[in-house]
This record gives structure tokens, C-alpha cells and sequence, in this order.
């Protein structure tokens, strides 16, 4: 902490890698605004020199002992002492790592995939203010540094939502996301409050010592997890503030991939983890978490199973795989839900670059309809996403199934099998769903020629400069796919690394069970067998089985009501009660009373002058009755 | 009849007949009469005490003549407003003389 | 004669004559306010304008009754009665009584004469020590022209003004055009 | 240091009154030379209250730069001016919303000299009442920044200006009449026969009852002009009627010379019925920040939008006051400079809309982003600052104010946290039904802000910038007064 910023390559690092893509916001915003391709060179350099940073401290402390901690003062006030700084340990260097990974592939495909939109630097600004935000609150070391930049990235996910502002729905998205996260927030600032009053010190690394259950009681701890946890629910969108993510899928496709599935939605989780001794500390929020988890993953996989749209479906199964990732880290296996997490950053940001292909193409986001205008033409996307889905539903050999084990081994070890149940019909049904989209496309009930060349483009290139761009946008898929193909084999390294340090919290994270295995990987396959039955094999009716049953479709598609409820509250309680209310007591109590007021001291002056009428008769008899008043009074 | 208070009843009385004169007609000649009896209550007051009190027995009496030319004063004075307003409101009605109503 | 002055006493005498005038006076009075019509007024006024002078005769002072049958009943009730009659028909507009205000002005009227009456009733009135008695017309004349000059030439000076004024006012007021 | 004796604070508030003489003189007709002369004497404040931002000696700390004359002998009147950490960021924030709002003036026509004219005076005013340590004078400065108001709305002013300009009158008057006997009451009861604030504010100068009587009165009075629910309807009625220059001044510096006054007079000179008055500041502090946010929701006037958020914001600068701690004093005060510098920009751009669009009404906008996307950003900007997203200005004062809020007052504090939200939902709505979606064809042909007429809102954007990555720049400066001051208190 002694040692100049220079001197240490760690911390130039950290430095160059966390606020060059702040520089790069501001220089876009404030100079290099009408150049878009200045823009976004400024933007991909930018995050170019992340990623090396990122690999570079990752490289250097594979073998870290101790956190490293570097803060300088960013504000006093009377014992208030916040500090800017960063924290390297394990998971702050993975989380950081898969960020740059995510944001730069993401910002070299954004090259093809939003290439000649009239707003390209805002486009490339916003991703730089996200990717600035991002890694900067990865490796805070404070609970109020990590708020600070988790609110700036809420911001950046809103601006880059609302990013095609003109479409309503859009801006309407960006602002539901916003908001909705911030109720959540603002739990989780009271959350931090609330530890910062009663623990006196924010240090992350001192929120997970033991000092904590020194000095605060269990109930406190128990109030101020769950409502930390609020902010992980908004964020990750975990029951019951789950509608803003389909919602956020307005946002441009590189978007949806970058924010709403690989790395801002997955903040929430990582916070989770971030303060894991912290929760694990309070069995009772520690179970109310794995109740959210479960909720959340099957109520979203419910969701999945009958919309048609192909972003939608990411969307949801998002959500359900946040929630699984919940319930993994709820279950109190630390790893587990770190490395799913790290997968599916991943094979997500996969299947939605390759949806963004698709759709960036055939200008619709309906699968049937791409399937019918013969999306299986496209091979590499194709390819990709099956990999992809395939990873999702846990299918071995691919990531996804190694850490999906790995939840499934921890929440086996919990006393209730309740979770367990839950967790492999989240399985079966994530299985299901995948594969009923990608079979939709693979084998479209009538199959028209293929010819991406017609539809493709937004109107703006010719098919050679197409091709160009399809390129640029293939080749993060292929590193993606590569990545899903060959992280699973990683999983003992990865371990050493993370767990290393939080050695004693895990407990049962490696201890699979043999009979899980194959119970789980049944499950998915016999998912993947039922999408077959429907939708895939020659004759099938592509009408899934809840499709069948209207009622409960329509409960599906209507994501469970929840929108209608909070919608309605909004309209009637927020606008109709209270702001009305208010309203009306501003402009009849308080403005009318103030009136009321003055038109009393008007009306008084009128009634005065009244008195003033020109009736000299009565004035001179007042005048004479006061006298002879006045004079009576004086004189007895 | 040689007492003080007599008079100065008697004057009271006119004087009090003068306001009330005044307050209830609404013709303004009528109020200008009431306000000649007024006049003439406070000249006998004067009389009285000069008849009665006063060291100088002339002084009241030159009083008294002031009181009278101020009221020819008065009566020429308000006779020629009351024309003005009558020709201006066409009524000599006080209670339409309310321009200065506020 | 003698009888005649045994049995009718100068003082009685005086008695009645001052009872007469002074219900000469108040009958005057009474007349100049109640009626509606202007011109019982006028007469009235005139009636009790010669009661006071009578008063003015039995406070000593013929001169001034003089003048005040002079002034006041030669010249001002004179001229109220040429401004009834030779201007437009001031006397035919015979406004109603409103009761209210009837009742009012009786009432503020009371409440003054009670006033006055008893501030007469209980003041202990004290003659001056030394009073002269020289009550010459003479010495009135005398006084008006040395000690209460300037008030008897800014009398004069006022009735011009007022004359003046009179004219003025209601001769515009004939002019102008409302 | 030569320079240690340069009387900064008189040439600052002097070069006011000498602009108002020079604009004076100058013919109505040449109104290039007037705008010319009115920047010249608003960048001189400007220039110097930074300056003096900079200057002053946080080892040091108390009052700096001090000019203390006597002027009138009998009743210990003194023409005392100081700086200390309270009142530099005040200056400061009063000279860039002046400089600013000149410029954004910069294309009226209508009356040039005299809205000028009247904007020096004001300006004067609020300066005297910022650097002066005089009650006497205080109370002058206090009421001459008040008058100009009505004319600068009744003239230059829109939608219902007369109503406007004649409620901000009334309002703020009735504020002022409840101060006057404030002092008076003070000053005869300390028996030091002076309106000095530094000898007033010695402790044991007045009893608990007195300060506890003299507070209240203090605090209602400048708390109308701070806005201070249920005192507020007078601010949005009067922000809508002002003109677009006026408005920055109004909101971003006249309502913080209420809560200014609050802190100067009320706070310093009865600090027990500060204490005691706490619990009430603080319940009215919370309704106005609730209240704020809610009725904003329901507006469909920008500028209404901007003046219940201003009333939202007022109340946290009032919740970090009624908190009796180093935190709130320095939140409140970092969020009186905080709420200036955005509401000014707010104004600023909604003005600049108001003038090419003629409208206001948030139903007739629409797609604003798309025509003129400069303009926009900056109203954007402005809005998210209100919103509290980190490293802008006011997340900092919020962050301060909540925390010793919740400290203080949990329940309170948790509720005006919640407010947050609400807040967040009515800017966003704003922005989102002005600024997003379709175009309104009937405006595409409107020119966007340029380079130039974008100077003032680029000042302005860029601190707030500025404040809300370093804010340990400002609150350096805040702490230096704010830390003895609450040591002090008994």
C-alpha cells in the first residue's frame, strides 16, 4: 500500500484495467461522438488492454495466499472513511477475468452486429461506462464501493436497454429495469446501513471474518442478509422481482448477451458470493434463499416452456439458471455456485451471439419463423447453439453439466430432499426447453429454401459487406463454443484456486453422489427425448404438452401474473392513491388553503371596505355612537 | 328659567334632533336643516355660558355672530353642492352619492 | 293694576313667556326633522329659528336675536327655499323612510343627548370670578373691529369665498357635460 | 500570500452592484453591450469565489478572508464579511449559476437592461446573505434578493406568471416577517447590543427558552424560502413562471439561501433549539421527500417535474440538517451545492427546449433524443444526478445524508431511502416520455444545441462530474466548519 502505483505491476494493472474504459466513456461521449469508428476502436482498445490486464493478474496470482488490497481516500466526512481501492483474491480475479473475456468479445462482435446504427459511439460509450462499472465493482473492496458501481452498472444496463429509445417498449424496459432493480437496492443499501452502523466498518474482507458474529447479533445478521439479498433479487432477477429481465431483451442482441445473461445479472450471484461467510452465517436467510432459488428457477423454466420468441427463451432460462446458481450457493456449496456461475457466463453469452446471428438475419425473433425460413442454413450459429444448449441443459461433456453437478452434489447433501427434487426438475424442464427451440429450428414443419441473403441486413449493407460482417460476428462464437466445450475440464484447477482461500466453507462441494449422476443426467436426457417426441421427429406436431392445456399456457405466457400485479399496483396504488392523493393535497389543502388564505385576507379587505361604502349617513352615525361612547366610558 | 343647565338642556336637545335629523333624512336639504339645528344648539351654548359663566359677556355674543356668518357660509356652500349632485345623479338622495365606496 | 301685576308676577310672566318660546323652539325643531316634506321642514326651521332668538332675548342679548332672525331666518332659510323653488323640482323627490334607519339615527341621536346631558347633569359649573357686565353693542362693535379683527376679516373674507365657490360649483357643474 | 488582504468577498459582491450601476447607464437600446457587460460582471464572482474555493487554508480553518468595519456604533452593526467552509461552496455555487444563467440568457430580447438589471440585484442579495456575518446585514441582503423576484417573473415569466410571481412574493414575505422578530428578539435579549454573529454565537449568550423560541421562528421563516414541506407550493408555481435563467438562480441558489439561513442564523445562533427542534426538522424533512417524489409523479409540466424533485431534494438537504451530525451538516451542505449546480442544468436545458419547441408539456414532446440529442444529454445527465446514481455530485450528499439519517432517525430514514425509488420512477418516466420514443414530427426541423450556447450546460454538467468523482475536494472544505462546529455544541 506504501509503494507507488508505478512501481507495482499489480496495481498498474488493476488500474489500467478497471478506468481505461472509463476514459474511453468520456472521451466518446464528450469528443469523438460523430465518428463512429473512431468510437469504437477507442472502446475495443480500450477493453482489449482489460482483458490483458485481467489475464495478466490472474496469471501472476494463481497462487495468491492472501487477498491484496490497495485503497487511497475518495471521501472523509466527520468518522466516515470511504475508500477507493481494489481487492485481488480469487474470486474478485475470476469475476474480473470473465468480464473483460465477456466484454471484449462482445464489443469486437457489436462491431458486425450494430454496424451503421445511427447511435454506434453511444453504442460503444455505454459499453465501455458498462464494462468500467463492471470490473471496477468486481474487485471493490468495500460493501459501499461494490453499491457505488453496482447502481452505475443498473445505469448502464438501463441506457444500453433503452437503447433503441424510439421503439416504446424499449425505453419502457429500460425503465422497468431500473426501477425494479432499484427496489431492490435500495434493501440492499439499507442492508449495508444497517452493517455499517452496527459492524462500523464496510471491508469485505472484514464483513466475512468471524468479528462479525462478535458484534452483531444473529437476528441483525439474519435482517441484514435478507435485505442485502434484495439487491442480489434485483439484480439477478430472483423471485419476486424476476419480469424486468424477458422485458430487458429490447436492448440490441450483444446486450441481452454481455449484460442481461453473462455478467451484470450475474453480479447479483456474485455478490452473493462475495460476502458469502457473511450470509452463511444465518441458517434462516441461508434457507430463505434456497426457497427464492427453486421459486425463481422453476417459475422462469415454466415461463421458457411456451414463449415463441428466441431471445425470450434466454431470457427466462437466465433466470432460472440464476436461481439455480441461488440455491447452489444458498446450499452452502461456495464453489459450486461460483463455477456455474463462471460456465455459464459462457455457454450464455453463446446462445445469445448466436440468436443474435439468427435474428440479425431473418429480422424476427420468432424461432418458428426462423426455422421456417430455414435458420439451419446458417451452419456456424447453428452449430454453436446446439453446443450451447446442449451445455445448458447439463449434457456432458460440456461445461454446464460439470457445475451443474456440482449444485446438484450440494444440494443432495442438504437434509431436506425437497431442494434436491426441485433442483432435477429444473433440469428436465431446462432440458426440454432448450431443445424444443433448437429443434424448432432444426427441423421447421415445412422447410422452405434457405436464403439468408434476402432478408438479411438492417437495409443498410450489400451481401458482400454482409459476409464480411458475419464473420466478424462468428469468430466470438467459435472462441465461445471452444470456451464451453473445454471449461468443464477445468474444474479441479478452478477449485484449487477458488477454494483455497474459503477452504472451510466447503464442505460437501465435491462430494457427488454416483446415482445423481446419472439421475440428472437421465433427467436432461429424457428432457431432450421429449422435445424430440414433439417437435423434432418427422410428423411431430410441434405443439409442446403444455401448449395442449390452455390454461395453463396462457399462466405461462402471462409470466404467472406477476407483471399484471405489479402493474396494477403501480396504476392503483403508487399513481392512483398516492400520487393522486398527494397531488390533490398540494393543489387543494396546501396550495388551496395558502389560497384560502389569501383569498380570506382579500375577502377581509372587501368586507372592510365595505364599511367604506359611501354612506356618509352611516359612517357619521358610527362616528357619533363611538363619541358618545367613548365619552360615557371616560367620564363614569 | 335662570338656571345654566336649562339652556344647556335645551341646546342638548336641539343639538340631538340635529344629528338624528341628520342621520335619518335622505334628502340632503333635510340634512342641511338638521345641520342648521345643530348649528343654532351650539350657539346657544355659547349665549349660555356667556350669559351665566363668562368673565367677558361680549365674547359669546361675537361668537355667536361667527357661528352665524359661517353658516351663511355653509348654507350658500351646500346648497350649491346639492345642485351639483342633482343635476349630476338627478336625485338629491344621499344614499346615491356612494362614489367614494371602496 | 297693581293687582294685575300682584297677581300676575313679572317672573311668572317670565316663566310662561320662556316656557312658550322654548316650546316655540323644540316644536320648531321637531317639524324641521320629521316630516317628508321639504317645505313643513323649512317652516319648521323658521318657527325654531325664532324660538332661539327668543332664547337669545331672555339670555340678554337682543342684538343677536336681531341678527339671528336676520341672518338665519332672512338669509339662509330664505335662500334653502329659493334653491327648492327655483331650481328643478328638488322639493318633489320625497325619498321613503327606511324603519331601520329611522331606528338607528334615533338611537345614535338618544345616545348623544344622553351623552351631552349627562356631562351637563354632573358638571359643577363654575362662573368666573370676575365678570364684567358690560353688555353694550357698543363695546361688541368695538371688540369686532380691535381685539377679534383678523377673525372678523377672515369671516368676511370666508363668506366671499364661500359665495364665490358656490357660484363656481354649481355653475359647473351646469357646464360639464354629465 | 501577498495578496492575503485583498478584500475578495466585497469585490465579489461589489462587482454585482457596480454591474448593476454600469448596466444602468448603458442605453436600453445597445443590448449586445449590455449582455457584454453583464458576463464581464458575472465571470469576475465567478472567477474569484473558485479562486477563493482554493484558496482558502483547510489547516487553517475558521473564517478567512475576513472585512469587518463598523458602520453603525450605536447598535453594533458591523459590514463583516467572511469565508468559512459552509459559506465558500455557496459562492462558489452562486457565481458558476450566475455566469451560467447569463449566458443561457444570452438570447433574450425582451427588456434586455432591465432583466439584467434585476438579475445583479438579486444576485447581490443572495451573495451579501452568503458572506455576510452580520445578522443586520443578512436580514437587508436577504430581502433585497427577494424583491427583484417578482418582476424577474412577472415580466419575463410564463404559464401563470402574475399568480406565480405574486405567491413567491407572499410567500417568501411572510417568510421574512416571521425572521425579522426573530432577530429583533435575539439581539435584545443577548444584551451585547450587536448584531455580530461570531459574538452572538459565543455559548451562554442566550438561555435554552430563547434559543428554543428563536429557533423555530428562524427555521419557519427561512425554511419557506428552503422550500420546506408543507411551505413548498410557492417553489414549483414559481419555478414554472420564472424565465429559464431565473429559474437556475431560484432553484439552484435562492432556495439554498433558505436553508442557508437555517444553518447561518438558526443553527449557529441557537444551537439547543436546534437540538431540541430536531425531531420536528427531520418529520418534515422526510414528508417533503416523499411528498416531492410522489406528486412529481403526477405532473406533466417539465418544469413542474423539476420543481417537486426540488422539493424532494430540498427535504434531504433538510433531513442531513435535522440529523445534529458532522455527516448531515456536511451531506446537507454538499447537497445545497450538489442540487444547484443539476437543478441549473435542468433548467438550463429544458430552457433551451422551451425556446425552440415553445411547449413544456411532457404529452406534446416526445423524441426529444432523436432532434436534438446535445440538449437531451445534458437534461439526461441532470436527471440521473437527481436520481443518486453514484459519481455524480448529489450521490455523495445523499450517501451522507441517508446514513446519518438512518443513524439518527431509522425509521425516517429508511422512508425517505424508499423515496428513492419514487424518485428514480418519476425522472425516468420524465425522461423517458419526453426525451425517448417517436419523434414529434412538428419539431424535427429544430436546430440542436451548439457548441456555443452549450458553454453553460457543459459548466455545469462537467462539475457535477467533477464533484461526484472527487468529492473529497468539496467535503475537505465542508468539514473544516463542520467538524468544530458540531464539537462545539454543548
Amino acid at each position: 500500500m506504501t509503494s507507488s502505483w508505478f512501481q507495482d505491476p499489480t496495481l498498474l494493472a488493476a488500474m489500467l484495467g478497471a478506468l481505461l474504459p472509463f476514459v474511453s466513456f468520456v472521451l466518446i461521449m464528450v469528443f469523438t461522438r460523430p465518428y463512429p469508428k473512431l468510437s469504437a476502436t477507442i472502446s475495443v482498445a480500450a477493453v482489449s488492454v482489460s482483458v490483458i490486464c485481467a489475464l495478466f493478474l490472474l496469471g501472476r496470482h494463481w497462487h495468491l495466499e492472501h487477498p491484496i488490497q490497495y485503497t487511497t481516500k475518495w471521501l472523509v466526512s466527520g468518522e466516515l472513511y470511504v475508500p477507493f481501492g481494489f481487492m485481488l483474491d480469487q474470486l474478485s480475479l475470476l469475476m474480473l477475468t470473465i468480464v473483460a473475456v465477456i466484454s471484449f468479445l462482445v464489443q469486437v462482435y457489436s462491431l458486425g452486429y450494430m454496424a451503421g446504427d445511427p447511435g454506434f459511439s453511444r453504442y460503444y460509450a455505454f459499453q465501455s461506462l458498462f464494462a468500467w462499472a463492471m470490473m471496477t465493482m468486481s474487485i471493490a473492496p468495500t460493501m459501499l464501493q461494490f453499491y457505488i458501481f453496482w447502481e452505475l452498472v443498473g445505469l448502464a444496463s438501463y441506457l444500453l436497454i433503452g437503447f433503441y429509445y424510439e421503439k416504446f417498449s424499449a425505453s419502457e424496459a429500460g425503465k422497468k429495469a431500473f426501477v425494479m432493480t432499484r427496489v431492490g437496492d435500495i434493501a440492499f443499501f439499507l442492508g449495508i446501513l444497517l452493517v455499517l452502523l452496527n459492524f462500523g466498518n464496510l471491508n469485505i474482507l472484514d464483513m466475512n471474518s468471524v468479528d462479525v458474529t462478535a458484534r452483531m447479533s444473529p437476528a441483525l445478521i439474519t435482517l441484514c442478509a435478507i435485505l442485502i439479498f434484495g439487491g442480489v433479487a434485483g439484480k439477478s432477477a430472483q423471485f419476486p422481482l424476476l419480469t424486468w429481465l424477458p422485458d430487458a431483451m429490447e436492448g440490441p442482441t450483444p446486450v441481452s448477451a454481455l449484460l442481461h445473461s453473462a455478467t451484470m445479472v450475474a453480479a447479483g450471484v456474485y455478490m452473493f458470493a462475495r460476502i458469502f461467510p457473511f450470509f452463511s452465517k444465518s441458517a434462516t436467510a441461508m434457507t430463505l434463499f434456497l426457497a427464492i432459488g427453486m421459486i425463481t428457477m422453476l417459475l422462469a423454466s415454466t415461463m421458457a416452456m411456451v414463449t415463441r420468441d428466441i431471445k425470450q427463451v434466454w431470457a427466462y432460462s437466465t433466470i432460472s439458471q440464476l436461481g439455480f446458481m441461488v440455491m447452489g450457493l444458498a446450499a452452502g456449496s461456495y464453489f459450486a455456485g461460483v463455477f456455474h456461475l463462471t460456465t455459464h457466463a459462457g455457454f450464455k453469452a453463446l446462445l445469445f451471439l448466436c440468436s443474435g446471428v439468427f435474428i440479425h438475419a431473418y429480422e424476427t425473433n420468432d424461432m418458428y419463423e426462423i426455422g421456417r425460413q430455414g435458420g439451419r442454413g446458417l451452419k456456424i450459429p447453428m452449430v454453436c447453439m446446439t453446443l450451447g444448449a446442449a451445455a445448458l441443459s447439463g449434457l456432458p461433456p460440456f461445461s454446464g453439466f460439470f457445475s451443474k453437478e456440482a449444485i446438484m452434489g450440494g444440494l443432495a447433501g442438504l437434509h431436506n430432499p425437497i431442494w434436491l427434487w426441485g433442483g432435477l426438475l429444473g433440469a428436465f424442464l431446462t432440458a426440454y426447453y432448450s431443445f424444443r427451440l433448437i429443434f424448432l429450428i432444426l427441423f421447421p414443419s415445412k422447410i422452405k429454401e434457405p436464403h439468408h441473403g434476402e432478408h438479411g441486413g438492417h437495409g443498410h449493407g450489400d451481401d458482400h459487406h454482409h459476409a464480411g460482417l458475419y464473420w466478424v460476428m462468428a469468430w466470438p462464437l467459435i472462441i465461445l463454443a471452444t470456451v464451453t466445450l473445454v471449461l468443464g475440464l477445468f474444474q479441479t484447477p478452478l477449485e484449487n484456486f477458488l477454494v483455497g482461500h474459503y477452504g472451510g466453507a466447503e464442505g460437501h462441494g465435491g462430494g457427488h453422489h454416483a446415482w445423481l449422476l446419472y439421475v440428472a443426467v437421465g433427467l436432461a436426457l429424457s428432457g431432450v427425448g421429449l422435445a424430440w417426441l414433439e417437435f423434432g421427429r418427422k410428423g411431430a406436431s410441434q405443439v409442446g404438452f403444455v401448449e395442449r392445456m390452455e390454461p395453463v399456457k396462457t399462466l405461462f405466457a402471462e409470466r404467472w401474473y406477476i407483471d399484471h400485479f405489479y402493474r396494477l399496483f403501480l396504476d392503483y396504488v403508487i399513481y392512483g392513491i398516492f400520487s393522486n392523493l398527494f397531488t390533490r393535497n398540494d393543489r387543494q389543502v396546501i396550495d388551496g388553503g395558502i389560497d384560502g388564505i389569501c383569498r380570506a385576507t382579500v375577502g377581509g379587505g372587501r368586507m372592510l371596505s365595505f364599511l367604506q361604502s359611501g354612506m356618509l349617513q352611516y359612517n357619521l352615525m358610527v362616528m357619533f355612537a363611538v363619541l358618545a361612547l367613548v365619552a360615557l366610558y371616560f367620564f363614569f | 328659567m335662570n338656571s345654566l343647565t336649562t339652556y344647556l338642556f335645551l341646546a342638548a336637545l336641539l343639538f340631538s334632533l340635529g344629528i338624528f335629523g341628520v342621520f335619518q333624512r335622505r334628502s340632503l336639504i333635510g340634512m342641511l336643516i338638521a345641520i342648521e339645528l345643530m348649528l343654532n344648539g351650539a350657539s346657544i351654548n355659547f349665549m349660555a355660558f356667556n350669559r351665566f359663566l363668562a368673565p367677558d359677556p361680549i365674547v359669546g355674543q361675537i361668537y355667536t355672530l361667527f357661528i352665524m356668518g359661517i353658516a351663511a357660509a355653509e348654507a350658500a356652500i351646500a346648497l350649491s353642492i346639492i345642485v351639483a349632485v342633482f343635476r349630476r345623479l338627478g336625485s338629491i338622495n344621499i344614499e346615491r352619492a356612494q362614489e367614494l365606496r371602496g | 293694576m297693581n293687582s294685575v301685576q300682584s297677581l300676575i308676577q313679572p317672573q311668572v310672566l317670565a316663566q310662561i313667556g320662556f316656557a312658550g318660546i322654548v316650546a316655540l323652539t323644540l316644536t320648531g325643531a321637531l317639524i324641521a326633522v320629521f316630516p317628508r316634506n321639504i317645505l313643513y321642514n323649512i317652516l319648521g326651521l323658521i318657527v325654531c329659528l325664532t324660538g332661539v332668538a327668543g332664547i337669545f332675548v331672555y339670555l340678554g342679548s337682543p342684538f343677536i336675536a336681531l341678527m339671528e332672525l336676520l341672518i338665519y331666518v332672512g338669509a339662509i332659510c330664505i335662500s334653502i327655499i329659493f334653491a327648492i323653488m327655483l331650481s328643478r323640482p328638488l322639493h318633489l323627490s320625497l325619498p321613503k323612510r327606511a324603519l331601520p334607519k329611522v331606528g338607528l339615527a334615533l338611537g345614535v341621536g338618544a345616545a348623544v343627548f344622553i351623552m351631552l346631558s349627562a356631562i351637563i347633569s354632573r358638571t359643577e359649573w363654575q362662573p368666573a370670578a370676575m365678570r364684567s357686565s358690560d353688555w353694550s353693542i357698543a363695546t361688541l362693535g368695538a371688540y369686532l373691529l380691535t381685539r377679534y379683527n383678523l377673525v372678523f376679516e377672515v369671516i368676511s373674507l370666508v363668506l366671499l369665498v364661500a359665495i364665490l365657490g358656490a357660484i363656481i360649483i354649481a355653475g359647473y357643474a351646469r357646464r360639464s357635460p354629465s | 500570500m501577498e495578496f492575503a488582504n485583498f478584500p475578495y468577498l466585497s469585490t465579489i459582491l461589489f462587482s454585482c452592484v457596480v454591474g448593476l450601476l454600469v448596466i444602468l447607464v448603458i442605453p436600453a437600446e445597445r443590448k449586445m453591450l449590455i449582455k457584454w457587460v453583464s458576463l464581464v460582471f458575472s465571470g469576475i464572482p465567478m472567477v474569484l469565489s473558485i479562486y477563493l474555493f482554493f484558496a482558502y487554508d483547510k489547516a487553517q480553518g475558521g473564517l478567512q478572508f475576513v472585512e469587518k468595519v463598523l458602520w453603525v456604533d450605536s447598535m453594533g452593526i458591523y459590514y463583516f464579511n467572511a469565508a468559512d467552509g459552509f459559506n465558500l461552496p455557496m459562492l462558489m455555487l452562486t457565481g458558476i449559476v450566475l455566469f451560467t444563467g447569463v449566458l443561457t440568457m444570452w438570447e433574450l430580447e425582451l427588456r434586455v437592461k432591465e432583466f439584467f438589471a434585476f438579475t445583479f440585484l438579486l444576485v447581490a442579495g443572495v451573495f451579501g446573505v452568503f458572506m455576510s456575518m452580520d445578522l443586520f446585514f443578512i436580514f437587508v441582503w436577504y430581502d433585497v434578493s427577494l424583491f427583484p423576484m417578482y418582476p424577474l417573473i412577472a415580466i419575463w415569466g410564463s404559464t401563470r406568471k402574475e399568480y406565480g410571481a405574486m405567491k413567491l412574493t407572499i410567500y417568501l414575505l411572510a417568510g421574512s416577517a416571521l425572521i425579522l422578530p426573530a432577530i429583533l428578539y435575539l439581539f435584545v435579549n443577548s444584551g451585547l447590543n450587536t448584531f455580530d454573529i461570531v459574538a452572538l454565537m459565543q455559548p451562554g449568550v442566550f438561555t435554552p427558552f430563547q434559543q428554543k423560541f428563536a429557533f423555530i421562528l428562524l427555521y419557519l421563516g427561512f425554511g419557506i424560502l428552503a422550500g420546506v414541506w408543507p411551505f413548498h407550493t410557492w417553489s414549483p408555481v414559481g419555478h414554472v413562471a420564472a424565465p429559464t435563467s431565473v429559474s437556475m438562480i431560484h432553484a439552484g441558489v435562492l432556495m439554498k439561501l433558505g436553508a442557508f439561513g437555517v444553518l447561518r442564523v438558526a443553527i449557529f445562533l441557537c444551537p439547543e433549539g436546534w437540538q431540541y427542534w430536531a425531531q420536528l426538522m427531520a418529520v418534515l424533512a422526510t414528508c417533503g421527500i416523499v411528498y416531492g417524489a410522489f406528486v412529481g409523479l403526477a405532473q406533466t409540466d417539465l418544469k413542474y417535474v423539476i420543481g417537486y424533485s426540488s422539493v424532494s431534494h430540498m427535504g434531504i438537504v433538510g433531513l442531513g440538517l435535522a440529523t445534529v451530525t458532522v455527516d448531515g451538516l456536511n451531506g446537507a451542505v454538499f447537497q445545497m451545492f450538489a442540487h444547484g449546480v443539476m437543478t441549473a442544468l435542468l433548467f438550463s436545458s429544458v430552457g433551451y427546449i422551451y425556446e425552440k419547441t415553445h411547449t413544456k408539456m411532457i404529452p406534446e414532446l416526445g423524441g426529444m433524443s432523436k432532434i436534438m440529442p446535445v440538449a437531451s444529454g445534458y437534461f439526461i445527465l441532470a436527471a440521473l444526478a437527481g436520481i443518486g446514481v453514484p459519481c455524480l455530485a448529489s450521490f455523495w450528499a445523499e450517501l451522507l445524508v441517508f446514513i446519518s439519517a438512518f443513524k439518527t432517525y431509522p425509521v425516517r430514514g429508511a422512508l425517505a431511502i424508499c423515496a428513492l425509488v419514487v424518485g428514480a420512477l418519476f425522472m425516468l418516466r420524465v425522461v423517458q416520455r419526453t426525451f425517448y420514443g417517436e419523434k414529434n414530427e412538428q419539431f424535427e426541423h429544430l436546430p440542436d444545441l451548439t457548441f456555443v450556447p452549450g458553454i453553460p450546460r457543459m459548466i455545469l454538467a462537467a462539475v457535477i462530474v467533477l464533484f461526484g468523482l472527487f468529492p473529497s475536494v468539496m467535503l475537505d472544505v465542508i468539514q473544516v466548519a463542520s467538524v468544530p462546529f458540531i464539537n462545539g455544541l454543548p
